[in-house]
């Protein structure tokens, strides 16, 4: 091993590796061995097992933390591997595979079947990888921008849709403008510091004082970039749309996923080096939390697009996690940590379910397609109203886990007002999840619908976001300690 | 003193190119503007000891992404386009906020400016070593983001390709 | 009578480059130059990473720089592809016209 | 199974539940008959509660522990004193009879309805044992989605508006006590380091005076919509009205309760200093008062019979907040036998006009006239309810009210000399829709062929009447059994009290583990 790649770095950085090599070999495959399309489905093994082979390079590095505790640095701390990185490494894991598993169907469903698709995806979650594990900022950069071209492309993935193309082309112009906001900021984070590592930065930062404006000016530039990516307010704009005109698995993936991502990339700025200019960002987080809290449930309750809704209610749940950062202590930022999870299983589960009605006849995505489904297949119907509850934070689901951190960090720190406003609107979100529920339950079909039939990995994705949002709700005791484990 | 002349130059340049790219009507106008402008930024470069990135900029941004921004407006006609109205209904207020903002940005910079201390006391790099030190850089400190560069590039192209090949079948 | 020159001025011009590039995105409706506008953006970034890394004595600037060009690069590349999309089915880059989605 | 008991009871409806969705839902009878015996198995499993329960002994009794959560400090803690006895038998009982009363009125989507019947009496179940106030919560809030589906499906023609409402009001009530749940647990960690949300450990903590107040206001907020006390029924009139026969009576005879029973046994014991504060037990007084007379005249003006009856039950808990508020033992045990009389005579004044609506599908009060020709065994079971509703003497609702009023007399006459008011304009509605649907002439041409009670109607009523007799001819063994706990609490809120810390508490910055 020659000095500048030494067997840590090798270690830390397999993961990223292996799935590099598997999207490289997916892409490949699909042009060498199976170009005809009906052999698609090898694709899918084949990127499940590109993420097996990441498990089990994310396994040791989780025994290997947990026997010496700690962090692994690589590449001159470029990379850092922590409890931290890795719970969001499983994260990406958990969506990635279940993201796949639900792509199938749904793509030859929409005649638009790309074997591209597969290898973006691995790419993609790549681009997670850094995300999660840089520790400096041209690779955060570098990682964001793969994670996000690779999601421009996929919500355009529907060539011959012009929601989707409109929803890529708005996506990109948008993301594009909040990630040059991005990249702005941090060049003044390097002006500060004259580095670009995480941690010198951090020294620099806190020797200036907070009333400093170029200060200001960075930490503002980099939040309207970061709350883009998280589809808080004021950056929501795009979510909607792009929900809406994504393939129903992509915005799955999208909602599930980068929102996950771009949060741990959040958390790691924020609580690294611009830690102690809280002062500074505090206020306006909690202003974007509010704000996003109200928009989206406002603008949810007239939606009549199933998909455009839940896009609302993840502008919303954007809300709720950034009160966890606001309130900023252990227990909010344990409770961030768990929300991200609970959010990522039961909206993934939600997307599912809308996947599944996604027919030659109808897309499934008006609120008017899901009537009538307690009829037509009750597991569904019954699966959907269990995510629902978890979005609207119903014990026993795993969303009321979330939003009980998210209550307990904020009154523990004193915001009584913005946990009053946070509970509020949990009783105005049932009123939007309910309309679906009523759609599902109450309502008649139309047309006499034919039942639905599952396709094996449906079935299988379908169990594990339920018995995940619904695990966590009942029995969350395990997944409390893994967070736990992950902050100490 | 001839360094703050070229400076102004260069400003100039890069200023005015970036605002006729965004007001003038033709796309093949506003793209030549931005070529303008491009280059008085690499002058800027230049003025800055930054060789490396000058050749960058004009090899890979006017040479490389300007080429590919022309040739899509080609591609996509967009004669029709340059006849109709240019601005949204609502650019009074988006460019009165933008201005407003860059307005306070800027006093905000000049009140901060002088938090920018002296150069730290380091050795000037040699001249004549700057991309030798760059590359050394570029690829001991910078190898990760590097290698990860190659992913993105691979997205770009089958990103790009999957978007804009017809269907065949 | 001119001054020398000091970060102060760089930092002045990458924000009126930045200010340009925000304005642009606002208000022009052609998606083109919409993109063009991100390419100010971003060469306001590396406006402010070059002087930066003049000013420390520093080259990590010159190359986050490099950085942000490349990915310039792939930006440009993925979004004229998207636009291309976008042509073959709805003849318009005006992005106002662009409205199926209510934007 | 001794030491298991409670949680016996408390998930046998949940096997019921289980064992029914492998019933395919066509198999209409075999799930009625599955239903009925998961509910019956349900009443059979909690006497030996009742029975061997001991209540010459303080504190609680069949208690189980398990620790569920650790991290968080929530245990699985479950165990009854004399008040939550009293509320399990209603819940079994009341379950028992309503799930045997929708026999034939429920023939669309028969599995689910029994289902969330079931599931809805675990969380009722699960409200009143529930010793760990975030377990509390948990059942709290699964109660309140099976009731949105029975409102929401087997409801009538609003019953979309009314589910919602139902829905919404209680979850905002309910998310707001959470929020004060958290502040009790967090000024609990902060004084003793231990996380916990064990009731009676809970009740060592103490708060500043403000604090305090906040807390039991958010409490109240969560309580008060349930009962529901004055400003907060609208959601009541509409949710009794749209539900099926069944849903109103359970929702009238046991989910109601589960908002007076906070009261007892939350706010009362963890905040007493808060709830004997002069302005907040005026406040809540007033509120009581407004609700037995405006609750009493709404109903005197209603046109729709079943309505009636809802605006009733907003006069019958204003009496029931009454005693609570009265501070005083006999206050207490008073407003714990009338919401146990409450659920019987609102439950049969619901099964009533359940029935008649079955045969005639109208509830307008005008529709009907002299039934009692047509139908006299009907109108004797109804004058029974009524007269029950209306407290007279032997009968159950005499008891409690008269308890309640002799607490408030004793509190305060002026309070008394409304709430009798209340309780002579109970009598006036209830005599003159009484009057207006069963005596004099058949009006309506209609009405001359209806059929007269049948036996199931018949079995769901006598053991009804049988229980209302049995507290009014003989209440003892209920004051009995409410004796100790009702003395703790009052003990607890008018006995000397623990010097309460002027100085603000700071939270300490807590890790919940």
């Amino acid at each position: 091993m020659s000095s500048f790649y030494t067997a840590t770095d090798h270690f830390v950085l397999l993961p990223a590796l292996l799935l590099a090599l598997f999207a490289c070999a997916t892409l490949l495959f699909d042009f060498w061995v199976f170009p005809e399309s009906q052999r698609r489905k090898h694709l899918v093994w084949f990127v499940l097992m590109g993420e097996v082979f990441a498990s089990v390079a994310y396994f040791r590095q989780h025994m290997f933390l947990s026997q010496h505790g700690g962090e692994l640095q690589a590449f001159g701390g470029s990379l850092v591997v922590d409890q931290f990185a890795l719970y969001f490494h499983w994260i990406f894991v958990a969506s990635t595979v279940i993201a796949v598993i639900m792509s199938y169907k749904y793509f030859e469903v929409r005649d638009e079947h790309h074997g591209e698709y597969y290898g973006l995806l691995l790419l993609a979650q790549c681009g997670m990888y850094f995300l999660a594990s840089g520790n400096e900022l041209v690779v955060l950069f570098v990682g964001l921008e793969t994670m996000a071209l690779t999601f421009y492309v996929l919500v355009g993935l529907l060539k011959r849709d012009q929601r989707s193309n409109e929803a890529a082309l708005k996506y990109f112009l948008l993301g594009a403008l909040s990630s040059g906001l991005l990249v702005y900021g941090f060049s003044l984070l390097y002006g500060m510091s004259g580095s670009t590592k995480l941690r010198e930065i951090g020294a620099a930062v806190a020797s200036r004082d907070s009333g400093d404006t170029v200060l200001f000016l960075a930490v503002a530039t980099i939040l309207a970039g970061l709350l883009f990516k998280i589809a808080a307010a004021p950056f929501h704009m795009w979510a909607p749309d792009t929900y809406e005109g994504a393939p129903t698995v992509v915005t799955a993936y999208l909602a599930a996923a980068s929102k996950a991502a771009s949060l741990a990339l959040m958390l790691r700025i924020l609580l690294g080096p611009l830690a102690s200019s809280r002062d500074v960002w505090m206020p306006i987080l909690a202003g974007a939390a509010l704000l996003s809290m109200t928009i989206g449930n406002i603008a949810a309750v007239t939606q009549t697009n199933t998909k455009r809704l839940l896009a609302y209610s993840s502008i919303n749940h954007a809300g709720y996690i950034l009160l966890g950062i606001v309130a900023g202590n252990q227990t909010g930022i344990q409770g961030v940590l768990i929300y991200t999870m609970v959010y990522v299983f039961m909206t993934l589960g939600a997307f599912l379910v809308l996947t599944v009605l996604c027919r030659d006849t109808t897309t499934g995505e008006d609120i008017n397609d899901l009537h009538g489904l307690m009829r037509r297949s009750p597991a569904h119907a019954i699966w959907m109203l269990i995510f629902l509850l978890s979005l609207a934070g119903i014990p026993p689901t795993a969303g009321f886990i979330g939003k009980y951190f998210i209550f307990l960090s904020l009154i523990e720190t004193g915001h009584y007002w913005l946990a009053a406003a946070a509970a509020v609107y949990v009783a105005v979100a049932i009123y939007y999840y309910f309309r679906i529920v009523k759609s599902m339950f109450v309502d008649k079909e139309e047309t006499e619908m034919p039942a639905l039939s599952l396709s094996l990995g449906t079935r299988v994705a379908l169990a594990a976001t339920g018995a995940m949002t619904l695990g966590i709700g009942i029995y969350p005791e395990p997944f409390v300690k893994f967070a736990q484990q992950t902050l100490r | 003193m001839l360094d703050t002349m070229f400076f102004y130059m260069f400003a100039l340049l890069a200023v005015g190119g970036a605002i006729l790219t965004i007001t003038m009507r033709s796309a093949v106008h506003c793209a030549v503007s931005l070529i303008a402008s491009l280059a008085g930024v690499a002058g800027l470069y230049l003025l800055q000891k930054a060789e490396f990135l000058f050749a960058v900029q004009i090899v890979l941004y006017i040479g490389g992404i300007m080429v590919l921004f022309l040739f899509v407006i080609m591609l996509v006609n967009l004669d029709s386009a340059a006849k109709e109205r240019q601005f949204h209904r609502r650019w009074i207020g988006g460019g009165v906020a933008a201005g407003l903002a860059g307005a306070s940005v800027l006093w905000l910079l000049s009140k901060g400016a002088h938090s920018f201390g002296s150069p730290a006391a380091q050795a000037a790099p040699s001249q004549d070593g700057n991309i030798e030190q760059l590359a050394d850089l570029l690829f001991r400190e910078y190898l990760v983001p590097f290698e990860l560069a190659s992913l993105l590039l691979l997205v770009a192209i089958v990103g790009s390709v999957l978007m804009a090949k017809k269907r065949t079948s | 009578m001119l001054h020398p020159i000091t970060i102060n001025h760089y930092l002045v011009l990458s924000v009126m480059l930045l200010v340009i590039g925000i304005i642009g995105m606002l208000v022009r409706r052609n998606v083109v130059v919409m993109m063009m506008s991100v390419e100010l953006i971003l060469n306001a970034a590396n406006v402010n990473l070059i002087a930066f890394g003049k000013h420390l004595q520093d080259l990590n600037g010159q190359i986050f720089a490099i950085f942000v060009i490349v990915v310039a690069v792939a930006e440009a590349a993925i979004g004229l592809g998207i636009l291309i999309a976008l042509f073959r089915n709805k003849e318009t880059v005006q992005v106002d016209e662009i409205d199926l989605l209510k934007w | 199974m001794g030491d298991n008991l409670l949680s016996l009871i408390l998930f046998t409806p949940l096997i019921g539940v289980l064992v029914l969705l492998f019933i395919p839902g066509r198999m209409k009878d075999a799930v009625r008959w599955w239903a009925n015996i998961s509910a019956v198995a349900g009443f059979l499993v909690s006497l030996p509660l009742i029975m061997n329960f001991d209540k010459s002994l303080d504190g609680y009794q069949f208690v189980e522990r398990i620790n569920w959560i650790p991290a968080l400090g929530v245990q699985y803690l479950i165990g009854v004193d004399g008040i939550s006895v009293l509320m399990v038998m209603l819940t079994t009982f009341m379950g028992m009879l309503a799930i045997f009363s929708s026999w034939d009125s429920i023939n669309d989507k028969v599995k689910e309805y029994y289902a969330m019947f079931l599931l809805q009496q675990v969380g009722m179940i699960g409200v009143f044992i529930s010793l760990d106030f975030m377990l509390f919560y948990v059942f709290w809030e699964l109660v309140l989605v099976p009731m949105y589906f029975i409102i929401g499906v087997w409801g009538g023609p609003r019953k979309l508006y009314a589910a919602i409402k139902f829905f919404l009001y209680t979850l905002a009530g309910g998310v707001l006590m959470l929020l004060g749940i958290i502040t009790l647990y967090l000024q609990h960690i902060a004084q003793t380091g231990v996380a916990t949300f064990e009731v009676t450990q809970l009740m060592n903590t103490q708060m500043p005076m403000w604090m305090e107040q906040l807390v039991f206001w958010s409490f109240f907020l969560g309580f008060a919509i349930k009962v529901p006390m004055f400003p907060f029924h609208t959601w009541l009139p509409d949710a009794h009205t749209e539900a099926p026969t069944a849903g109103s009576v359970i929702l009238a005879a046991v989910l109601l309760k589960m908002g007076a029973y906070g009261f007892i046994r939350f706010s009362l014991p963890l905040l007493p200093n808060a709830s004997a504060d002069r302005t907040i037990v005026n406040v809540l007084v007033v509120l009581s008062l407004i609700g037995i007379i405006y609750g009493a005249l709404v109903s005197l003006m209603q046109q729709d019979w079943k309505k009636l009856v809802a605006y009733s039950s907003v006069s019958h808990l204003g009496f029931c907040t009454l005693g609570i508020f009265a501070l005083n033992e006999q206050g207490i045990a008073g407003s714990v036998i009338q919401q146990i009389n409450h659920g019987i005579s609102t439950g049969m004044l619901f099964l009533i006009v359940g029935v008649i609506y079955e045969r005639r599908h109208t509830r307008e009060i005008k529709e009907y006239g002299g039934l009692a020709h047509v139908m006299p065994n009907y109108a004797i079971v109804f004058a029974f309810a009524m007269l029950s509703s209306a407290g007279l003497p032997l009968l159950n609702g005499f008891i409690g009210e008269f308890t309640i009023l002799q607490a408030a007399f004793q509190a305060n006459m002026a309070w008394g000399a409304f709430a009798v008011t209340g309780v002579i304009f109970g009598a006036a509605y209830l005599l003159w829709l009484y009057q207006r649907t069963m005596l004099g002439e058949v009006t309506n041409e209609k009405n001359k062929g209806l059929k007269d009670l049948n036996w199931k109607e018949w079995a769901v009523f006598l053991p009804l009447m049988a229980w209302a007799i049995a507290i009014g001819v003989y209440p003892k063994p209920y004051f009995d059994i409410l004796e100790k706990p009702v003395a703790a609490i009052v003990e607890r809120v008018n006995g000397p009290k623990a010097p309460v810390n002027a100085a603000v508490i700071e939270l300490k910055k807590t890790e919940a583990r």
